[in-house]
């Protein structure tokens, strides 16, 4: 078991080297720098001379070998660097932005779970009645909409209501409280987009809760529990969702990797502080440094939310060993 | 070597009857629209949609490109049936025209990342050995990418443009389809008319191409159908934040963009038609897709 | 200067109250908190010597005191500059040579010390003279600055090169915060990360790319001021955010300006408790052709893509939707220096007769062998205004036959396109702080001698009108000197399309007093001076 | 070694030995040892001849004909094919080497490609290898191999899981008569048929050698159908050549305590539990390839084993004309 797990470690190295070129290659592919961007982006002046000292003070001029071997090395020391942006360390940057990231994609995941599990169980005990119909459109419709319209839409109709109700328009708080400090405050920033990615997401869970379900309650045990005038009930929880939640598990494990990359629109809809919109900044900025940084712990979150999926899904299924 | 008249064995072979041929395709698609209502209703909005971009030129009322300063912002109304957007332009006209491009998006977009994807994971299940570990290893670095991440920067690279936006989705697309066609392919590549194509001395192409890629299609037809949608949703996206198709192409997620957002309280049929349209088209293509598994997949089909 | 007073018709039919003079005449009141917008992601670094853009002014301003600035009581003005730390505005002399400034003696910094001349001496060689290692981001504003000395507490001397009447509008510039002598010896890279200045606010907390907070400064050598007992300025890249967010009352004010949309919005919504200030804006985007692309090289070409364009009824039309208003040519339309619409009318660009105009463009374009042009506008991901711009002008040139496909691009690749000469035909934009249109046409000379000037043309003609204009001392000649540089710029040589100058709204709830409204979101932007009317 | 053949052999196999590398570690990976999968196999087949080659399943014959087909490229040893030594030849030269010798896979069901034609899959190695170029020509050659397999030419429509077991394994025949071979392999081509398409399948082996003079080596775990097909019979056991004689005489006079095991255990009669069952002729597991025992490997098994049998390796010696055996107890 602990081989297993660092066996699945150490094959994540190359990986992350590969990652770390990638984001390196494609950072340095992209025409200009963060020196004229900084120094121009005002619409003003760009001395030429002004960005030759920034380029020389950021490091951009040195060979690109030598940058990436930097780049290695210094993830090898742990150290990641400062912000070519704002100067910070990324660790500073980053550890600011993930309280919000992290609530939001934990509630989504709860949300999800909440909705997806019952509902594509029905759905299924159902299969071909209207109910599994409404079901299944309601669940499509949620991989349909674009995040961002629903979220831009969802806003409105806050303000909206809340104006045509009393006469003054009500939005959600601007600038993020982590919930110990006002929990109140806390929800009412957080509550709109864990709902608008929470649906997405329990979309996609939905429909693999019930094909999972569906292809279980084929299965031969199922019937002969059925013949035997087990109750309905007894049959749905102790046999059937069991065995239906392994794919499940997985879904909802590899989907919450693939939060992160959600939420980069769902933060610029909302205004939140996280880690989704630090990435728009830092690629858009070509912050180089930080822009490395954030792939890496995306990679590194991917790489261990497959792990503890992994794991789940050896605890849930017992056949299952690690060899 | 020269043949002569049927043997003794060959006699003995023919022994049974040729088989019947199968349904007709018109009956397939009888029994698909009976039992999958669902797939039925996403069907005819995918067909209605590739009607609309197919014939904009007919449809559509106005000129999507032209702006009309006279009729800035008005309200959905006969002549423009679903109002006009900040430059004038008629929104019905560019959303029937947003069809084409959503539809090429769509479609180049996954064809391409799937087709790219397919031959590669083939050729890595095929291969194997170092390319194989190869190929997984940059697998798994794409993967752990953010879509959006990785399209944004692509674009951030080669820039904004309808070729350069498919690009940019395309490329997330290969391996989220390779990984699966490589699992499958794996299986395919222990089959023995894999080895009996090496034996008859048939080339690298050829067995990957006509003899692999053949038998791993169906599961990647139906996931063909889900990049289509994800395709047209990730091309929203790019165009919410920017750097999607440009204007004055009209393309229903550049609709969404600043407009939408701008005028959702002022004028909301700017922000509300063509968010409709890219729902309803990637909901007829994930409705269709789900129900064409059902239907091919043999576990699912028995009932 | 140009502060447009009186009633303002919008585009739904909606009126916008604007009462800028009127707002002095009330008795300003203590307290109260100001939370603002800032419209960008965040601020860069701290260091205002470093950086450009507007986030860091928005943001950091208010906890700094600079030597002089724009009179806060009247931003508007182009020619007008104020003493902040100086007792009094010094006068030229040694012909021009010498700029003696005497600093206040009851100036203290916020961690209690006293601020003397060494302190202004030592930022200000920091400005213009940066040590290794170092960016100072408007180095050249400075050519002309030789030494700076401090040779007591109270008193700092600037020694110039040479005389220059641009040396005052750039010692005015709003990034030039002074900073503890004694903080940059010891590491000058401090102020990047922290804050302590002598402003009229102190630093108290920095959330990262969310938000700054900061209280009032009881020391504060202005006195009465500052009014407020606490701000916090609060980022957010997306207009709808900051629409929303003083639509909901969770924000008062937003510096930088918005759009018509967010105006009519908020006024249709809040009615009264809307007070919308606006003004020409010293910005505007210049569509630069790549004079070393075929076949841009061709003047006709180049006359005929500006004759397709009906800046007149484009204009208001645009003003409508995107943050821009005025006609213009090459000088800010509130300039004394500026064309008359008359004077305009008379170039290739802003004929008034539009049919005849585009029959030229069209005529021109076949002598060229240009029919049916085809080019690539590279434009920069934002959308207010240079998409719309784009997107309007390309409307308009396909009405006399010419595709353009639009390229929209991030910041970065967008001024490679333009520093790298890759492109066809770019929208480009000139934004300056302090109005001084005598330095700021300078973006149209060639290249050889302006470094930012991306249509790669040689044109010594352009020269020389450019250096008749600028040493002319006489205002109805440099007028007149002014009128020949531009028509060459844009009729003889179409070297650029300046299209509808920026427009700046800045609509905020009405409580908010005794801020003004200036041609730059750069200045006057220490919030001294607001106050709270609730 | 030319065992007991008169002319020279059209396919000789001397020392063939693959061991798959079974390695530990992601990283940094060490080989910690290998699967002897074939380990010093000789033997030689003349032209016309059939060898049965039989064994347990896992004994390592069919990775002998993998290694004589080139579907992989043996660790040690020679293949000399028609004098030519192929075990070390790249792909390219590989080519030639195809049209000469072909194989017939174990299951009918799998061996075609589901996506194609029957008519395809017999034309496709005509096409590739340019043997006739001409469609119309090609079409009529695949009637020809069809009727020549006892299909009717009506089939070439047809996709394989429209046909039964038996039409397809014809397919599989025609298919490799298609570039018209010297020598076959047949992977145990019989072995998931039922008995009485086996003996039909069998019955057109027979007939197809007589007509083009074909040579095969017969792999198999069912000695009834060997007896019925085969000059010769090698038995295989771990990876190694344990008893090689003429037909008759090895099941009238097996001299190897395995040959004598395998022998002893009665065939059931009916062929689809033969065909699954167990077969386990001897007491005891079948030990590891990864490991297998020192000396003689099939001592832990053998009721006859001495101490000398742990250490010394039997070499195969001819203990009668053309009867090889590879024990050290047996005279």
């Amino acid at each position: 078991m602990y081989r297993y797990i660092v066996k699945r470690l150490l094959l994540a190295v190359p990986t992350l080297v590969g990652a770390a070129a990638l984001v390196f290659v494609l950072m340095r592919l992209i025409p200009g720098d963060i020196c004229v961007i900084r120094l121009g982006s005002g619409g003003a002046h760009v001395d030429p001379a002004s960005v030759e000292a920034c380029r020389q003070e950021l490091g951009l001029n040195d060979p690109m070998i030598v940058q990436f071997l930097d780049f290695l090395w210094s993830y090898i020391t742990l150290d990641f660097g400062t912000s070519m942006w704002s100067g910070h360390p990324v660790t500073h940057e980053i550890a600011a932005r993930l309280p919000v990231s992290l609530q939001i994609a934990l509630m989504a995941t709860v949300i999800a779970v909440l909705i997806a599990i019952p509902l594509g169980t029905i759905s299924a005990l159902k299969e071909n009645t209207w109910l599994d119909h409404i079901v299944r459109m309601v669940a499509i419709a949620g991989i349909a909409t674009p995040s961002f319209w629903l979220g831009i839409m969802s806003l409105v109709l806050v303000l909206d209501i809340t104006y045509l109700a009393t006469g003054k328009a009500w939005m959600p708080p601007i600038d993020y409280v982590p919930f110990w400090q006002d929990p109140i405050r806390n929800l009412s920033i957080v509550l709109l987009p864990a709902i608008t990615v929470g649906y997405r997401y329990s979309a996609v869970t939905m429909r693999m809760t019930r094909s999972a379900m569906l292809e279980v309650l084929r299965e031969d045990y199922i019937r002969t529990a059925r013949s035997k005038g087990l109750l309905e009930q007894i049959i749905v929880n102790r046999h059937a969702l069991k065995n239906a939640l392994l794919p499940v598990v997985t879904l909802i494990g590899i989907e919450f990797a693939f939060l992160i990359g959600g939420l980069v629109v769902t933060e610029q809809v909302f205004n939140l502080n996280g880690i989704g919109r630090l990435f728009v900044q830092a690629v858009q900025n070509q912050d180089n440094v930080l822009t490395q940084a954030l792939v890496m712990l995306v990679v590194v979150i991917f790489v261990v939310t497959n792990l503890v999926v992994d794991l789940l899904y050896a605890w849930l299924d017992p056949r299952i060993r690690f060899s | 070597m020269t043949i002569v008249a049927p043997n003794r064995a060959a006699v003995a072979g023919l022994v049974e009857e040729l088989p019947e041929r199968k349904r007709s395709l018109a009956g397939v698609a009888l029994n698909f629209c009976r039992r999958q209502p669902l797939g039925t209703f996403g069907l005819a909005i995918v067909v209605i949609m590739f009607a609309a971009g197919i014939s904009a030129e007919w449809i559509a009322p106005y000129d999507p490109e032209e702006n009309d300063f006279s009729a800035m912002m008005e309200a959905p109304s006969w002549a423009h049936v679903l109002g006009t957007d900040q430059l004038g332009r008629d929104i019905f006209s560019r959303l029937v025209y947003g069809a084409r491009t959503a539809l090429i998006v769509g479609f180049s977009a996954a064809f391409m990342g799937g087709a790219i994807g397919l031959v590669l994971g083939v050729s890595s299940a095929y291969f194997g050995g170092w390319f194989d570990l190869l190929f997984q290893r940059v697998l798994d670095v794409l993967m752990a990418f953010p879509l959006i991440i990785l399209a944004l920067a692509v674009v951030a690279v080669f820039g904004t443009g309808v070729f350069n936006v498919i690009l940019a989705i395309t490329i997330p697309l290969i391996p989220r389809c390779g990984r699966v066609v490589r699992a499958s392919a794996l299986a395919v590549r222990e089959i023995p008319y894999v080895d009996a194509a090496r034996a008859l001395g048939f080339g690298h192409a050829r067995i990957v191409l006509r003899h692999m890629v053949p038998n791993v299609v169906a599961p990647f037809l139906i996931m063909l159908s889900a990049f289509v949608g994800q395709a047209i949703l990730a091309e929203a996206s790019l165009s919410y934040l920017g750097l999607g198709v440009q204007e004055p192409v009209p393309a229903w997620g550049l609709m969404l963009q600043g407009g939408a957002e701008e005028y959702a309280t002022t004028a909301p049929w700017i922000a509300v038609f063509p968010g409709l349209a890219i729902m309803l088209t990637v909901l007829g293509i994930s409705l269709f897709g789900d129900s064409l598994r059902d239907a091919i997949d043999p576990k699912l089909r028995d009932r | 200067m140009n502060l447009r007073t009186g009633l303002w018709a919008a585009g739904l039919g909606l009126a916008a109250v604007i009462a800028a003079s009127s707002a002095g005449a009330q008795t300003p009141k203590r307290g109260g908190t100001l939370t603002y917008m800032i419209s960008a992601d965040a601020s860069p670094s701290f260091d205002g010597h470093r950086e450009t853009t507007f986030a860091t002014v928005h943001a950091v301003a208010p906890y700094y005191s600079v030597l002089i600035r724009v009179p806060p009581g009247n931003p508007a003005s182009t020619t007008e500059f104020v003493c902040d730390l100086c007792t009094e505005m010094a006068k030229p002399a040694d012909g021009g040579k010498t700029y003696t400034f005497k600093i206040r003696p009851d100036v203290k910094w916020h961690d209690g010390s006293k601020l003397t001349a060494k302190d202004v001496a030592a930022t200000w060689n920091k400005i213009v003279f940066p040590p290794k290692g170092l960016t100072s981001a408007r180095v050249s504003y400075y050519s002309m600055v030789e030494k700076i000395e401090a040779p007591d507490d109270t008193t700092v001397v600037f020694r110039l090169k040479y005389p220059s009447a641009a040396f005052i509008p750039a010692l005015a510039d709003p990034f030039t915060w002074i900073y503890k002598k004694e903080t940059l010896d010891k590491d000058p890279h401090w102020y990047e990360k922290n804050i302590m200045g002598s402003g009229p606010f102190k630093f108290v907390s920095y959330a990262i790319g969310q938000s700054i907070k900061g209280v009032r400064n009881p020391d504060y050598y202005h006195k009465g001021q500052p009014y407020l007992d606490a701000i916090e300025g609060i980022f957010a890249a997306k207009q709808s955010v900051r629409v929303d967010a003083i639509r909901g009352d969770r924000a008062a004010i937003e510096f930088r300006g918005m759009p018509p949309s967010a105006r009519d919005e908020l006024v249709k919504e809040a009615g009264k408790d809307i007070f919308v200030q606006d003004s020409d804006w010293n910005c505007g985007n210049i569509i630069t052709a790549n004079h070393k692309k075929k076949p841009f090289d061709d003047v006709r070409v180049r006359r005929a893509l500006a004759l397709a364009i009906d800046q007149w009824k484009g204009a208001p039309a645009l003003s409508k939707i995107a943050i821009v208003r005025s006609v213009g040519g090459i000088v800010f339309p509130g300039s004394p220096l500026a064309a008359t619409k008359e004077e305009l009318q008379q170039m290739v660009g802003y004929w008034p007769d539009i049919e005849k105009a585009r029959a030229e463009a069209r005529r021109l374009l076949k002598e060229a062998g240009a029919e049916n042009l085809k080019f690539e506008l590279i434009n920069r991901n934002v959308d207010q205004p240079y998409k719309f711009v784009g997107t309007w002008l390309i409307g308009e040139w396909k009405k006399i036959g010419v595709t353009v496909e639009q390229k929209v691009v991030p910041t970065g690749p967008w001024f490679q396109a333009m520093r790298g000469g890759t492109f066809d035909v770019v929208v480009d934009a000139n934004c300056q702080s302090v109005v001084n249109p005598a330095l700021d046409t300078s973006k149209y000379l060639p290249q050889t001698v302006y470094p930012e000037s991306y249509g790669g043309y040689d044109d010594p003609k352009s020269v020389e009108l450019y250096n008749k204009m600028l040493y002319e001392t006489d205002p109805k000649a440099q007028r007149v000197a002014m009128r020949a540089y531009e028509k060459h710029t844009l009729d003889t040589m179409a070297h650029a399309i300046i299209t509808p100058y920026w427009y700046r709204i800045v609509p905020a709830r009405s409580y908010v007093k005794g801020w003004k409204i200036s041609p730059s979101h750069y200045l006057n932007q220490d919030l001294a001076n607001i106050w709270l009317d609730k | 070694m030319n065992a007991g053949l008169n002319q020279s052999p059209l396919l000789e196999v001397r020392g063939l030995a693959m061991h798959f590398p079974v390695s530990e570690g992601i990283v940094l990976s060490r080989k910690i040892g290998d699967v002897k999968a074939v380990d010093g196999v000789d033997f030689a087949i003349g032209r016309g001849e059939t060898l049965g080659l039989v064994g347990e399943s896992g004994c390592g014959k069919t990775t002998t004909g993998r290694c004589i087909l080139r579907l992989e490229r043996p660790t040690a040893g020679q293949i000399l094919f028609d004098g030519q030594d192929i075990s070390r030849m790249e792909r390219k030269e590989l080519v030639g080497l195809r049209r000469r010798m072909q194989v017939i896979f174990q299951d009918p069901y799998s061996s075609l490609n589901p996506r194609m034609k029957v008519g395809d899959i017999i034309a496709e190695p005509i096409k590739v290898h340019g043997v006739e170029p001409d469609a119309g020509r090609r079409r009529a050659r695949v009637h020809e191999l069809l009727s020549v397999c006892g299909l009717d030419p009506k089939f070439a429509d047809r996709y394989p899981h429209e046909m039964s077991g038996g039409q397809r394994q014809r397919v599989g025949i025609a298919r490799a008569l298609a570039l018209d071979p010297e020598f076959i392999v047949c992977d145990e081509a019989v072995s998931a048929l039922d008995v009485s398409i086996q003996a039909q399948v069998v019955n057109l082996l027979e007939d197809l050698r007589e007509r083009f003079n074909l040579t095969y080596l017969f792999i198999a775990h069912d000695l009834s159908v060997v007896r019925h097909l085969c000059q010769r019979v090698a038995v295989m056991y771990l990876g190694r050549i344990v008893e090689m004689a003429d037909c008759d005489e090895l099941f009238d006079n097996p001299l190897h305590p395995y040959t004598q095991a395998l022998l002893s255990a009665v065939p059931i009669p009916d062929p689809r539990v033969e065909a699954t069952r167990q077969f386990r002729p001897a007491p005891g597991e079948v030990p590891s390839p990864i490991n297998p025992p020192s000396g003689c490997v099939f001592h832990p098994r053998c009721p006859m084993a001495v101490e000398d049998c742990k250490r010394a390796r039997p070499v195969l010696r001819e203990l009668r004309p053309g009867h090889w055996v590879a024990c050290s107890e047996v005279h």
